[in-house]
């Protein structure tokens, strides 16, 4: 049974470990500063105890407000799994780092919320429209999209 | 004596002037041998899709005319109203060219094929020889078409037909030369003539080589390279339609019935057989060729390219040299009237060399860095 | 590679595509030959059954493509009376879900499949269309009292030969000419 | 004059027999040897998760349909899942069994269809897929019997199944069960040793162990490069966890290993499809109470199951409302075609397509 980890505990270590990194943690999920995405991917791969050697699903959700991206680790040694999520409040040029370099599960994923919600992945090898075609205009999953 | 040579004497003897007795005959046999391999043809094409489909537990079609006998018909009419489409970025005159060049040398292999005893356009003494020269020509054909077309799909099979067709000439004629040599000529009619014991029996390993080869020479599964269509589409006739189309569609089975009447000749004593007419008897024995190939067509994956040439140059061609010597040393040794112990030592040889190679060679290829 | 097995692998697969030969061919001559439906099939042309409806309008909005069009009004005792009930089967994507919605059993699936029309505009159905008839019957989809009526679904499991049509043995020779000809 | 060489370059589809639906694989080559090679995806999309957005929770199981065509079951499987997770309604048992079977039943023929174009793509003439269709054909005729339709099921719904099956159903699947491991021993006759295919595809379109991992690869293509992870195993969703069954694993992550893992993987899912058989009550509800119209607690949820094609995952995002307020799919076979890239690179060409065909891609999931 993979074990979904405790965000808040999981928080805890993390912000231990990368100082100001944490937003907030509840019982599903752990919300961290977008600038520092990448350190907390990083820390959280690597860390022996966590180990979240498997991305699966990277996703992203328009709030209006902000734009939360959602990512769900899993570690395959020690079968538990995390939902990490950031936020960006920027709506004209929201940004958020890459974390393909990690885990190269997100290099579709990233590309493909680019293209349908509009935001932009710091790092990314190749951000290209992935599902609409070059100068489709708009981002159609945004709420505000008609 | 063959019967043109007979008709020709005929008309000798009634006073024809001399240009007509060899035309008449000659162009009498044409229009037969022509008329006979296009219904054989149209046969083979419904043959080949009724029993294919057969074998794919499906019916195959069966609605035009009893038991879709004229499906092949039906199919030919419709390809021939299409409309002839040239691409734009095409060397035309090529693009013409190149299905006559393709369907042209396969009409004139069967001057040479023997459907009966003495039902042979021309008993050239160097019949076998002559097949072999003519069929490469229509490789050129397919690189033409390949190449005049400008497309990029072709062009892979342009170059494949040359890679595949050069690697399987050397083992199909050494392993001919086996049989020039226990029969002492190159002559179709004498090849026939000279099967007491048909030569699939005498020579095992020279009909595997020869029928695997002839399989490739005929682009026909498993080495249906050129026309892989679950890679390059359809290869070499990609860009072409209607009538141009038609000449590549009725070459490619009327290869297959070259290559059928070849082997019938040379390994399964031809027209020889009891109480049926000969040309009945040949007709059996290239249906029954030609649906072993249906048979391996309905069962085998592909090869890939490097993979092909090296089973021609690893493990046909050596086996197809050995075999030579091995043929060339028993006749030699052996007397003419033992042809049944020559025929015991070949199959222990065959098997022999056959555990042998498959444990020696290896299909090299791969992965290549770049 | 390496012939290790000397080929007796694709001697294998060749014994089993002449075993093949000699089986009966699954195909099924379409418009000659029919299989029965399965007794739930979602087919085209919902039945819709005038004297159940109640006119409530829960079909309509269980519709994923809004592809129901009911117009009502109220006539005595307070009570809906239908005035338009439309379906583009042209539009409509056949999951049943009108069907799995309606309180009233008023609405059903049809069997039919041979539904094919000439025009965009045959393909709207309106009441009378959609009213039980001779042809017009529904199917078991979520409405079991129907089975009992329907044909047993035929399956290539039982050789079809139960409910549908039987295979001869030696097919080739097999044309029967069925109501298109 | 020193000779001048570039390289070719080819467009594979989005019009080609073995791209299995319209997709594009931009190709540049060296002779025959694939140099650089990226997909193109995008035809066939149409939007589900922005339709979703205004269709409610009952109403986007048909569109769920539309996702892996071949697997439609278990994308309505998949949906169902998140949503419970996402509501918290208890399924009831008889419905768990009837969805173990449909899913198992759905990961037969879906694989079959995976293998048999597979050795298509390798050039054996449609006869295994012919041969495959047969079994398929048995299965699709008891789906039809169960649901009304052949293809596209919509049979789950929140909180179980629409229907209990027909009282003639349960004969039907145990003369399947029975009879259909003599088909999956026929189809190894045909082609499991056949040298050719041995030559065509083992060592063929290697994919590590790493990299498996890490490009986030799952189902057969992650299990086949020797990583044992199944979710059915792992994280045991509905009532896996009751089911006596191995994890099929490949040893080196070739098309061979691929191939063979899925083979493997048709026998083991006829065992869990017998001990459920076995196990299932005979009566009972067979759907929770959910009304139609019913609105989920506002919140999140990831579900997420073993599909036949890989991990297939839904994250819906509820604003209480009766039409979900984020709906995304994660669709397995996307993420598999990361890795082609590094498995094509120096292969041919002929090589490249059986790659890619034994990645089992259908494109409706990968565009959604």
């Amino acid at each position: 049974m993979t074990v979904a980890l405790n965000g808040e505990e999981t928080g805890k270590k993390v912000a231990e470990a990368i100082p100001g990194s944490v937003v907030s943690g509840d019982k599903n999920s752990l919300i961290v500063e977008s600038k520092s995405l990448l350190q907390v991917a990083e820390y959280l791969k690597n860390t022996p105890g966590m180990e979240f050697d498997y991305l699966t699903v990277v996703t992203a959700v328009d709030y209006l407000d902000y734009f939360e991206v959602v990512y769900r680790l899993v570690s395959m040694k020690n079968n538990q799994s995390l939902m990490l999520k950031t936020r960006v409040f920027d709506r004209v040029n929201p940004t958020v780092a890459s974390v393909t370099g990690l885990w190269r599960a997100a290099y579709y994923q990233e590309r493909e919320i680019y293209d349908l919600l509009g935001i932009k992945f710091e790092g990314h090898p190749y951000l290209k429209r992935l599902l609409l075609w070059e100068g489709f205009e708009g981002y159609p999953l945004r709420r505000d999209y008609l | 004596m063959t019967l043109l040579d007979q008709f020709q004497l005929i008309l000798k003897s009634q006073n024809w002037p001399d240009w007509a007795v060899y035309l008449v005959p000659a162009l009498v046999g044409i229009i037969i041998i022509i008329s006979v391999v296009l219904t054989v043809v149209i046969v083979y094409i419904w043959w080949e899709r009724r029993l294919i489909s057969r074998f794919q537990i499906r019916l195959g079609p069966n609605r035009c005319g009893p038991e879709g006998i004229f499906q092949p018909i039906a199919t030919a009419v419709k390809i021939l109203l299409k409309e002839d489409i040239v691409p734009e970025k095409a060397d035309k005159l090529i693009h013409f060219i190149a299905p006559i060049t393709v369907f042209v040398p396969i009409l004139l292999i069967f001057a040479v094929v023997p459907f009966g005893e003495g039902a042979i356009l021309a008993d050239l003494n160097v019949g076998i020889v002559y097949v072999i020269a003519i069929s490469s020509i229509s490789v050129i054909g397919i690189f033409m078409a390949a190449w005049a077309s400008g497309n990029k799909y072709s062009f892979i099979s342009g170059m494949r037909s040359i890679a595949q067709m050069v690697s399987y000439e050397i083992p199909v004629v050494l392993s001919i030369v086996g049989i020039a040599l226990v029969v002492g000529s190159f002559s179709m009619l004498k090849i026939v003539e000279a099967q007491n014991i048909p030569f699939i029996l005498l020579q095992p390993l020279g009909f595997l080589i020869f029928f695997l080869g002839s399989l490739a020479e005929m682009n026909r599964s498993p080495f249906d390279l050129l026309e892989a269509d679950s890679e390059i589409v359809a290869g070499y006739h990609i860009e072409y339609s209607g009538m141009k189309f038609a000449m590549f569609y009725l070459g490619e089975y009327g290869v297959a019935l070259a290559y059928a009447g070849i082997i019938t000749t040379l390994f399964l004593s031809g027209w020889q057989g009891p109480l049926l007419p000969p040309v009945i008897w040949f007709l059996i024995k290239v249906m029954m060729v030609f649906s072993v190939i249906v048979w391996i067509r309905s069962t085998l994956p592909r090869f890939r390219v490097d993979q092909l040439t090296a089973f021609a140059w690893k493990f046909m061609l050596p086996l197809a040299v050995i075999n030579l010597v091995l043929i060339a040393i028993e006749v030699l040794v052996i007397p003419a009237n033992l042809q049944w112990t020559m025929v015991l030592i070949n199959f222990g040889f065959a098997a022999v060399l056959i555990l042998l190679w498959s444990k020696l060679f290896t299909l090299g290829g791969g992965r290549v860095e770049v | 590679m390496k012939f290790e097995r000397y080929g007796i692998g694709i001697a294998k697969g060749l014994a089993l595509t002449l075993k093949h030969l000699f089986r009966a061919p699954i195909t099924v001559q379409y418009p000659d030959e029919k299989l029965n439906v399965s007794r739930r099939t979602r087919g085209n042309e919902l039945v819709w059954f005038p004297d159940k409806c109640t006119g409530c309008g829960t079909c309509t909005k269980a519709c994923l493509q809004g592809n129901i069009i009911l117009v009502t009004h109220r006539g005595e005792e307070n009570k809906f009376i239908v005035d338009k009930f439309e379906l583009d089967s042209g539009r409509c994507i056949f999951c049943g879900l009108c069907v799995e919605s309606c309180p009233y059993n008023a609405l059903a699936m049809g069997v039919d499949y041979e539904c094919a029309k000439y025009r965009r505009g045959d393909a709207v159905l309106g009441k009378e269309k959609l009213s039980l008839s001779e042809k017009h019957k529904p199917s078991a989809y979520y409405r079991p009292q129907f089975a009992a009526e329907l044909p047993e679904q035929s399956l290539l499991l039982y050789n079809r030969k139960e409910g549908g049509q039987k295979l001869s043995i030696f097919p080739l020779s097999k044309r029967k000419r069925g109501p298109h000809a | 004059m020193p000779i001048k060489t570039e390289s070719f370059y080819l467009n594979v589809g989005p019009q080609h027999p073995s791209t299995h639906g319209v997709f594009r694989l931009r190709l540049s080559l060296d002779g025959e040897v694939v140099t650089d090679v990226e997909p193109i995806v995008g035809y066939l999309h149409r939007g589900i998760e922005k339709l979703a957005e205004t269709r409610t929770y009952t109403q986007i199981i048909p569109l769920t349909d539309r996702l892996d065509y071949l697997a439609s079951m278990t994308d309505n499987v998949a949906y169902c899942v998140a949503v419970e997770k996402l509501a918290g309604i208890k399924v009831p048992e008889r419905a768990e069994y009837i969805r173990i079977i449909f899913s198992e039943l759905m990961r037969i023929s879906s694989h079959m269809m995976a293998v048999g174009f597979y050795l298509n793509d390798c050039g054996a003439f449609f006869t295994p897929v012919l041969y495959m269709w047969r079994e398929r054909e048995k299965i699709i005729d008891l789906f039809d019997m169960v649901c009304g339709q052949r293809l596209l099921y919509n049979y789950m719904r929140v909180g179980g199944v629409s229907q209990d099956l027909p009282d003639e159903f349960m004969p039907a699947l145990k003369k399947f069960v029975d009879e259909m491991p003599r088909y999956i021993g026929e189809y190894n006759q045909l082609i499991k040793q056949n040298e050719i295919f041995l030559a065509r595809s083992k060592g063929v379109g290697i994919l590590p162990r790493e990299t498996a991992i890490n490009i986030g690869a799952s189902g057969p293509v992650l299990r086949a490069s020797g990583v044992k992870w199944d979710l059915r195993k792992m994280d045991p969703y509905s009532l896996y966890d009751r089911f006596d069954f191995d994890i099929c694993t490949g040893e080196v992550g070739d098309c061979y290993d691929r191939y063979w893992v899925r083979m493997q993987e048709m026998t083991q899912s006829l065992r869990i499809i017998e001990q459920a058989m076995k196990q299932m009550p005979d009566k009972g509800p067979v759907c929770a109470d959910v009304p139609q119209f019913f609105r989920p607690p506002a919140g999140e949820a990831y579900g997420y199951i073993e599909a036949p094609k890989g991990n297939l995952g839904f994250y819906i995002v509820s604003d209480g409302s009766i039409a979900p307020y984020r709906l995304h799919i994660f669709p397995p076979t996307l993420i598999n075609i990361t890795a082609l890239r590094d498995m094509v690179i120096g292969w041919k060409v002929a090589d490249l397509i059986i790659i890619f065909g034994s990645m089992d891609v259908v494109l409706g999931e990968i565009d959604r």
